[in-house]
């Protein structure tokens, strides 16, 4: 959706100069130098420049080598900052630039106590999708040419060969971030930078950018952009919901699956150290184990399988921001983020509950409140306003 | 009497919900407590009701644990089947003189297994279950008895009476437990305060040839509902009409009865009148209930919620001018129930069934009690207490203390509330006399 | 996947298996021999551990509880496992038993074979068949069982009272001394509440060597638990403080219902209508009831039930201060007609008989009406029997219920005590416990816990001093519950799901070392942290989710036949 | 060594004595792969009765996950099992055995002359039944099929040393070998004749050179020399996942130290980091927790290319920790899973070793 500026109340205009990548480089620097922030953190690429790494730095040149749109996404931004700030405090000023999808999921994971938001300013870009990691390892400079192709055009089939979340993501633009580059209002050399709150505004005020006349062009572009992703995430929807029909369903959308549980290592917002379903609680005794078996006449190895996946649905679907990484990270080449992405947007919606908005409402898996949903679908109105203490 | 260290031990006079809570609360490795029930088991009234309002939590799920906290409970001397007979001595130094009378069956061989009463060939109406069901000589008042342990009636046991010579009970007893030699016996306990919880009853109805009770058998006593609705009473919680067995279709519950001859609204039988309105529900689907009642006093948070819960398939309210003027008379099953409307004028209703919402006045044992212990009564003949505007609970003789209904007309809530002061008055007493005796500031006497 | 130490234990294990005839019980519908011969049979399961199995007459009796006490001593038991009754009868009492010798009471389980068993399977062979079920379970579950310490605690008699009106001075002067000292908080420039800062009450509170009073002072953090509190009052002339209590009194009344919120009533600033308290106020003070021209009125109504529909319950003290003014009323002007409006009167008790006999001793009219609806001074009452009339007083009184103060929701939350529909604090339990709450150490006294009148409330003062004398005794200690939740540091990542879902306020955030911590004194083994934690790195001490679910596997490994369905008749309704 | 000439393939074979053992009551439960033919994928099944055993693929030339990991729990159990391991799979069992992970004691194993694996991604786009009629036909020309999992083509310890039945094909069907008493005693009255024959050596000679020749190509490939720059080129791709420990049949903790909180970074500390260096790379630790985990366990790496073939980064894990285990292995001229009795060389202390270190 397109975050209104209003609330930071102020827009302004960077010049793009020979390309977004070199211009975004330079506010940033800008930022670094000005001592508005002490650090940044930007994805690099590798030496082998078929990857990226999120990198902290202080140092102007390191971040001059940054690459702020990157064709791909090898680690989720949020886990980037859930490692940096979870524990500990400091006065370090931080400025991070990263996808809509993973400040939404820093927003997420600052309400589960696993990201500190003080001191960190996040910016966002309209994003076009992200390219499958495997394709960008095999052949890094076509993908780079394919996904500046994709910027330009802002949108994911103008380049093809993107996750499959990213054509029906419609939380691609400006979503709680505090400064937003607005890719898709680029006009004549220009594009609009809007502020998201008043720190973003004050960062972008003594960057002495010339103020924005109006976003109306970007406002229009991400609009319409937005109307197209609504379409192939509603089809994207009616399919996951066709496959994943009772248990034969997810039985055979995940029977792939070998256990491996990297697409919960690589998910931003699943931040247990030890999950549940690794636990001793889960595992079965040798012996109950054979009885099970026995009574089906045999058990699929390694056990438990589905009920993993099921169980980590149950416990995070809620603040799934559909980044797609766990399907990108699969090596049985299972669409995990279509199965996640479908069940989690109509949890959400039972609960009135939007992932990802640094709006202070309490996670609905930790807060009692008397409108309660009835069963799947509707909100059971109380009489009276929750008279719950924690109210 | 000065001089001697003040006692810590306390006496508890009636073990029912106010006596047990109370005792639970007193007894200590450093307080021994003294309960004497005059019934053969504790529970009190609280057992009788199968639920009580506002919770409709049942007496077993909320009473049984405390019971049974009171029996396993080292420090609590609990002696049922017995009464106070003499209470000399000042708050510190009391000494009560207390009749255990004879039980005839060992409280530590007997199980409860009931081969006894099977065997007794004497049969009775059983006064716990208000008479609706009979009881051996030998017999525990009702099943679940804590503790469950039987006491022979020595007027109507043959053998006891002098009859016959029959001791079919002790054949019976595997265990040896049943000893018809035993005698009463006068036990002395010095204790530094009494707490008098010895409750209260509810007003018989027989006085009000009006009401027809035991004359019609449909009119039914709120006690004997009661037990009507109890699962372990003498239906199985079945609500059946005295005598025809049918099960009723209609009923009226005649609110205030003995209100005016007893002087005041004791509070609690609006409540009760919408739980049996409740019980009658949860046991007779479609049964046409209407309530004939003047004041409605359903006081606190929760209780107007509670009436109204059943308000959607009540079938009338019906408001009476005067309820000394209610009628009930009729023949066979259906009885007619006539009263003075709002106007004035006789209206009346045709139903099956009667239950009459009495009265809670003081207890004849409670009454002689005060009188064995020197206790003031007040002008209804209640246990009084020295300051009636105040919160303390000590009677007029320092050093008694009275709570629950023997004190006065309330629910089991008020009943909690004043055994819980009545404790925390009696441990602070006991508290400033001991350092009293031991002399202002003097060293620390040893520990009891 | 590693092997859990469970399945292969360690060292010697000696496990004994006593079951309890229980008279008829459970020896007349089980076949006890057969059941130990089951037992014996599947003893070689638990790899290193040797199976004793014996049957006895009465367990819980005396002789029997020695029985198990030379058992456990002869043959070196490390487990015990005893089927009998249910927990609720003798849990404690084999515990007892276990306390008395070196076996720690929690590496004891007691299976009901009882209940579970004999009393509701009829066919012998399927009740032995599921007691022999139910014990293997139980085996396995104490196998998996640790021992556990209770740690006592030094108790701080010390009590802390919010609210110094006349239920908050009750309870401090029936708490204070003897060893025990009491800090009364009041909001107010001092304590008196309803009962006037004058009355003998506030004077004996104001005196009392052994009461700290805090005055325009405000609690506003509560940590710790029962016998050790600490309590932040933040004061309006002064730092904040720290008090160190025991126990806390929550005594902060109640406030009158606003009576222009009753859609019956409506009046305006010039109308002749004055509030109840202000009539009291003014009558004691000496004053004379004039309008607002400063003549006489010559006739007064007051309105009972005011609000009673939009709060839903009756007040049950109201009636009585109506009534009680109107006498008042018509003691100090005789010639004034003073009429009450009312449909129920609650005057419960023998108090309420004495009020109503004065009041109509004094002359005080009564008009019964199904409603009355107010419009400045003019009632328009609806009779019994439907019949209706207008009339106008001279002056009207409206007579409000009872609600809440404003300060419990903020109060409820901190002290992590919720509250009832009506949005008063919510008791313990509404008649066995009604002055205590959910958090062991916090008391309800007077109208903070409901609306009720003076004495009821004194009483409910003096029931907070009681429960506190009797439980919070100087120089005892407490035993804190032994089954409480652990956090395990390596696998927690501070997320905070169990901080949110706990009642007693047991578990805090440690920032620094980004984790949740369970102060073990003040959790009471509910449980709801260990189904909130999404991970595996919280568990409740004796109910771990491996200890339940291998009893479980273990109970159905022999697949018990399906009981049949009881006939409908049978069940309970 | 006594042995049964069988005319089917070696898969079928070995299906027909599995289905023998259950329905003779030899064995309580058999543990082999299988095809999902209705959902185009493979698992690794435990069969409990013999009609389970249609779909079952025992010599699928597929790894979902490493058998010696899977078994290790369910050998603890009372039951009988026989279990078809692939030799890498029946000495990761063996190196768990050796860390109380798992018992022989009530266990039947059956091995075969392994032609290798496919990497999971083919499963993905061939499906299961095309890489099992390759396999066979490489089986058959005792050659390694073509595009099997990189280790697996590398890797000299194709023939199994301590499985009780061993299964080696020939153009004409295959051999079902009884190496120990056990599986005399298991197999006693199951048909077929009986000769004396072992594994073919010729064959096994010239597969063994010529995977020594690709494990030597392998490990020149990869840039381990160059210190920390040639680790970032080998790990730099690396999200820190720990896919690679997670898959791994050795590595069994259920808390990995380099995922605890003793290891967990702070502000204050990357505050310092970052006034140290110019940079610092988030999520932190991935490089180290690599290096651990090679100090932990590579010497007991049994080269089974899970770890390479499930790594999202596309990472070449298995070579790296097959080259140094290997080389870490012979200094102690320990195989690792070769014998049971055979302790890990870290839990043991001799008097001589290590002398061409120092």
């Amino acid at each position: 959706m397109t975050g209104d500026p209003g609330s930071g109340g102020a827009a302004f205009l960077l010049p793009v100069g020979e390309g977004p990548d070199g211009a975004i480089l330079g506010l940033l620097a800008g930022a670094l130098e000005s001592g508005a922030v002490d650090a940044l953190l930007l994805p690099v690429p590798l030496p082998a420049g078929d990857s990226f790494a999120w990198i902290l730095t202080r140092d102007p040149a390191v971040a001059a080598g940054g690459r702020p749109l990157p064709p791909v996404m090898p680690v989720q931004g949020a886990r980037a900052l859930r490692d940096l700030t979870r524990k500990g405090e400091s006065d370090v000023r931080i400025l991070a630039l990263m996808r809509p999808c993973e400040i939404r999921a820093a927003r997420e994971l600052a309400k589960l106590g696993q990201v500190r938001t003080d001191g960190l300013l996040l910016a966002s870009w309209d994003c076009p999708g992200a390219l499958c990691s495997k394709d960008h390892v095999a052949d890094p400079d076509g993908a780079g040419r394919r996904f500046a192709g994709m910027i330009a055009a802002g949108s994911p089939d103008a380049g093809g060969g993107v996750r499959s979340s990213c054509p029906g993501c419609v939380d691609f633009s400006m979503t709680d971030a505090d400064v937003h580059f607005g890719l898709l209002g680029e006009q004549d050399g220009a594009l609009p930078v809007m502020a998201g709150s008043p720190a973003g505004r004050t960062l972008l005020g003594s960057l002495g950018l010339t103020p924005a006349a109006g976003t109306a062009r970007w406002k229009l572009r991400a609009e319409m952009e937005r109307e197209r992703r609504e379409t192939s995430r509603r089809a994207a929807d009616e399919a996951a919901g066709s496959k994943l029909r009772g248990a034969e369903g997810l039985l055979s959308f995940f029977s792939a699956c070998i256990g491996c549980r990297i697409c919960r290592a690589v998910c931003p917002i699943c931040h247990c150290r030890l999950c549940h379903f690794d636990s001793e609680t889960p595992r079965p005794d040798p012996d109950a184990f054979f009885d099970g078996a026995e009574l089906r006449g045999g058990a699929s190895l390694p056990a438990n399988r589905l009920l993993f996946h099921v169980g980590r649905m149950t416990h995070m679907s809620l603040s799934c921001v559909s980044c797609g990484q766990c399907s990108d990270a699969c090596p049985a080449g299972i669409p995990v983020a279509d199965a996640f992405g479908f069940v989690g947007r109509a949890a959400r919606e039972a609960f009135g509950y939007e992932a990802g908005r640094g709006d202070g409402i309490p996670h609905p898996l930790r807060t009692w409140r008397r409108i309660e949903p009835d069963g799947i679908g509707g909100l059971v109105r109380d009489a009276e306003p929750g008279a719950c203490a924690h109210e | 009497m000065d001089g001697r260290p003040a006692v810590r031990d306390v006496l508890v006079i009636g073990a029912g919900i106010a006596g047990m809570k109370a005792a639970l609360m007193l007894a200590g490795p450093a307080r021994r407590v003294v309960l004497v029930e005059r019934l053969p088991i504790i529970g009190g009234k609280t057992i009788k009701n199968e639920e009580s309002f506002p919770n409709m939590e049942c007496s077993t799920c909320m009473v049984a644990p405390i019971q049974q906290a009171v029996l396993q409970n080292p420090h609590i001397e609990t002696l049922t089947h017995s009464v106070l007979e003499g209470l000399d001595g000042a708050p510190g130094d009391f000494t009560a003189r207390i009749r255990a009378k004879a039980r005839y069956v060992s409280l530590e061989a007997c199980i409860g297994c009931g081969m006894c009463w099977e065997a007794c060939p004497v049969t009775l109406p059983n006064e716990w279950e208000e008479s609706l069901s009979e009881r051996k000589a030998i017999y525990v008042p009702c099943a679940g008895s804590l503790p469950n342990v039987p006491v022979i009636d020595a007027e109507r046991c043959l053998r006891l009476n002098g009859t016959e010579e029959c001791s079919l009970c002790v054949e019976s007893c595997a265990f040896e437990a049943v000893d018809l030699a035993d005698g009463d016996r006068i036990l002395e306990r010095r204790v530094g305060a009494v707490l008098v919880a010895s409750g209260a009853e509810t007003m018989s109805p027989a006085p009000f040839v009006r009401l027809g009770w035991g004359t019609l058998p449909g009119v039914f006593t709120s006690m004997e509902f009661e037990r009507l609705f109890a699962s372990n009473g003498p239906t199985q919680g079945a609500i059946t009409l005295r005598g025809s067995g049918t099960v009723p279709g209609s009923a009226a519950i005649v609110h205030c009865v003995g209100r005016a001859e007893a002087g005041y609204c004791s509070g609690v039988c609006c409540m009760a009148a919408f739980k049996y309105e409740r019980f009658l529900h949860h046991r007779i689907p479609g049964v046409r209930i209407f309530h004939v009642h003047s004041d409605l006093c359903v006081p606190g948070k929760a209780y107007q919620g509670f009436a109204d819960g059943s308000a959607g398939d009540r079938s009338g309210l019906l408001y009476s001018s005067s309820m000394p003027d209610v009628e009930v008379s009729g023949s066979g099953d259906s009885l007619l129930v006539r009263y003075p409307d709002a106007s004035g004028a006789v209206a009346e209703v045709r139903v099956d069934m009667v239950v009459l919402a009495t009265a809670i006045v003081p207890d004849p044992s409670s009454a002689a009690l005060a009188g064995t212990a020197g206790l003031g009564l007040d002008a209804s003949g209640f246990v009084g207490t020295a300051d009636p505007s105040g919160g303390s609970m000590e009677t007029s003789r320092p050093g008694v203390f009275v709570a629950g209904t023997a004190q006065g007309p309330m629910d089991i809530q008020g009943a909690v509330i004043q055994a819980q002061a009545a404790a925390g008055q009696i441990a602070s007493l006991l508290d400033r006399l001991r350092v009293d005796r031991s002399g202002a500031g003097s060293g620390k006497r040893p520990a009891s | 996947m590693s092997a859990s130490a469970g399945v292969r234990p360690a060292g010697t294990v000696r496990i004994g298996v006593y079951l309890c005839e229980c008279g008829p019980n459970i020896a007349g519908r089980i076949d006890l021999d057969a059941v130990r011969d089951a037992l014996l049979a599947e003893g070689g399961r638990y790899r290193g551990a040797e199976l004793v199995v014996k049957r006895y007459g009465f367990l819980c009796s005396g002789p029997g509880k020695q029985f198990l006490t030379d058992e456990i001593r002869d043959n070196g038991l490390t487990h015990l496992v005893v089927g009998a009754c249910s927990p609720r009868d003798h849990d404690s009492t084999f515990m007892g038993v276990c306390a008395g010798t070196d076996l720690n009471p929690y590496l004891y389980r007691i299976v009901n074979i009882r209940e579970h068993c004999a009393w509701v399977i009829d066919d012998p062979s399927g009740a032995t068949g599921q007691a022999v079920s139910y014990l293997l379970g139980g085996i396995s579950r104490v196998l998996r069982q640790s021992p556990l310490h209770e740690r006592p605690l030094e108790v701080n008699p010390d009590v802390l009272v919010i609210g110094g009106g006349a239920a908050g001075m009750e309870t401090s002067l029936a708490l204070a001394g003897n060893g025990r000292r009491v800090v009364l908080v009041e909001r107010g420039p001092a304590p008196g509440g309803c009962m006037g800062s004058s009355s003998a009450a506030a004077e004996a509170v104001r005196r009392h060597p052994d009461i700290r009073i805090l005055r325009e002072s405000e609690v506003s953090k509560v940590i710790g638990f029962l016998g050790n509190f600490e309590v932040e009052v933040t004061r309006r002339d002064g730092p904040a403080e720290t008090v160190a209590a025991g126990a806390i009194v929550l005594a902060i009344g109640s406030r009158t219902f606003e009576p222009t919120d009753d859609p019956d009533v409506s009046y305006g600033p010039d109308d002749d209508v004055v509030p109840l308290e202000a009539m009291e106020r003014l009558l004691a003070g000496g004053g004379e009831p004039l309008l607002r021209d400063g003549s006489p009125p010559r006739s007064v109504a007051l309105v009972h039930c005011v609000g009673r529909g939009e709060l839903g319950y009756c007040s049950g003290s109201c009636c009585a201060r109506a009534l009680a003014l109107a006498a008042r009323l018509r003691a100090v002007r005789p010639d004034m007609e003073v009429v009450s409006v009312h449909r129920d009167l609650c005057l419960p008790g023998r108090g309420g008989t004495g009020i109503l006999d004065r009041a109509d001793a004094s002359g005080v009219g009564r008009i019964r009406a199904l409603r009355a609806v107010q419009s400045g001074n003019e009632l328009a009452v609806e009779a019994m029997d439907g019949t209706p009339s207008k009339r106008r007083f001279d002056l009207v009184i409206p007579v409000p219920g009872t609600v809440p103060a404003d300060d419990t929701g903020r109060l409820a939350a901190m002290l992590r005590i919720p509250l009832d529909e009506q949005g008063f604090f919510r008791e313990m339990h509404r008649m066995v416990d009604p002055s205590g709450t959910a958090t062991d150490g916090v008391f309800l006294a007077g109208t903070a816990h409901g609306p009720k009148d003076l004495r009821t409330a004194l009483r409910f003062a003096g029931s907070c001093a009681g429960q506190i004398l009797t439980r919070l005794v100087p120089g005892e200690r407490l035993v804190p519950e032994v089954k409480v939740s652990e956090i395990l540091e390596a696998y927690c990542t501070g997320c905070g799901n169990c901080r949110e879902v706990c009642v007693y306020g047991a578990i805090h955030a440690d920032p620094d070392r980004g984790i949740s911590v369970v102060n073990e004194a003040v959790c009471r083994g509910c449980g709801n942290c260990y189904g909130s934690c999404p991970s595996g790195a919280l568990r409740t001490r004796h109910f771990t989710n491996e200890q339940l679910l291998r009893e479980v596997d273990e109970a159905l490994r022999r697949r018990v036949p399906v009981l049949p369905e009881p006939p409908v008749a049978e069940v309970h309704p | 060594m006594n042995s049964i000439v069988s005319r089917l393939d070696a898969s079928a074979a070995v299906r027909e004595l599995l289905g023998w053992l259950l329905g003779e009551g030899r064995t309580d439960a058999v543990l082999t792969p299988r095809r999902l033919p209705e959902d185009g994928s493979c698992d690794l099944a435990l069969l409990t009765a013999p009609e389970g055993l249609d779909r079952a693929e025992p010599l699928l030339p597929v790894m979902t996950t490493n058998a010696g990991q899977a078994l290790s729990h369910l050998s603890l159990s009372g039951r009988r099992l026989t279990a078809v391991l692939k030799p890498c799979e029946l000495r990761a069992f063996t190196e768990r055995v050796k860390r109380e992970q798992g018992s022989f004691e009530r266990l039947l194993t059956v091995s075969f002359v392994c032609g290798g694996v496919f990497p999971l991604g083919r499963v993905l786009s061939d499906g299961p039944d095309t890489l099992a009629a390759a396999a066979l036909e490489a089986a058959r020309r005792g050659e390694t099929p073509a595009g099997v999992r990189e280790t697996c083509a590398a890797c000299e310890h194709f023939v199994p040393t301590n499985a009780d039945v061993l299964v080696s094909s020939g153009e004409d069907g295959c051999r079902i070998h009884l190496c120990t008493p056990r599986a005399e005693e298991a197999l006693e009255g199951f048909g077929g004749e009986r000769v004396d024959t072992a594994p073919d050596p010729a064959g096994i000679e010239r597969v063994l050179a010529a995977r020594s020749a690709a494990r030597a190509e392998l490990y020149r490939a990869l840039p381990v020399e160059g210190g920390l720059d040639g680790l970032i080129d080998l790990f730099g791709r690396c999200v820190g996942c720990h896919g690679c420990s997670r898959v791994c049949p050795i590595c069994y903790c259920l808390l990995c130290d380099f995922e605890s909180a003793g290891l967990e970074g702070d502000l204050p500390r990357f505050r310092a980091a970052l006034d140290e260096r110019g940079g610092l790379r988030l999520p932190s630790g991935t490089i180290l927790f690599h290096l651990g985990r090679m100090t932990h366990m590579s010497f007991s790496c049994v080269g089974c290319g899970m770890c390479s073939d499930a790594c999202p980064a596309g990472i070449p894990v298995a070579a790296v920790f097959g080259r140094t285990g290997g080389r870490t292995a012979a200094l102690f001229d320990y195989v690792p899973g070769r014998d049971a009795e055979e302790p890990v060389p870290v839990t043991v202390f001799r008097e001589e070793e290590l002398d061409d270190i120092g």
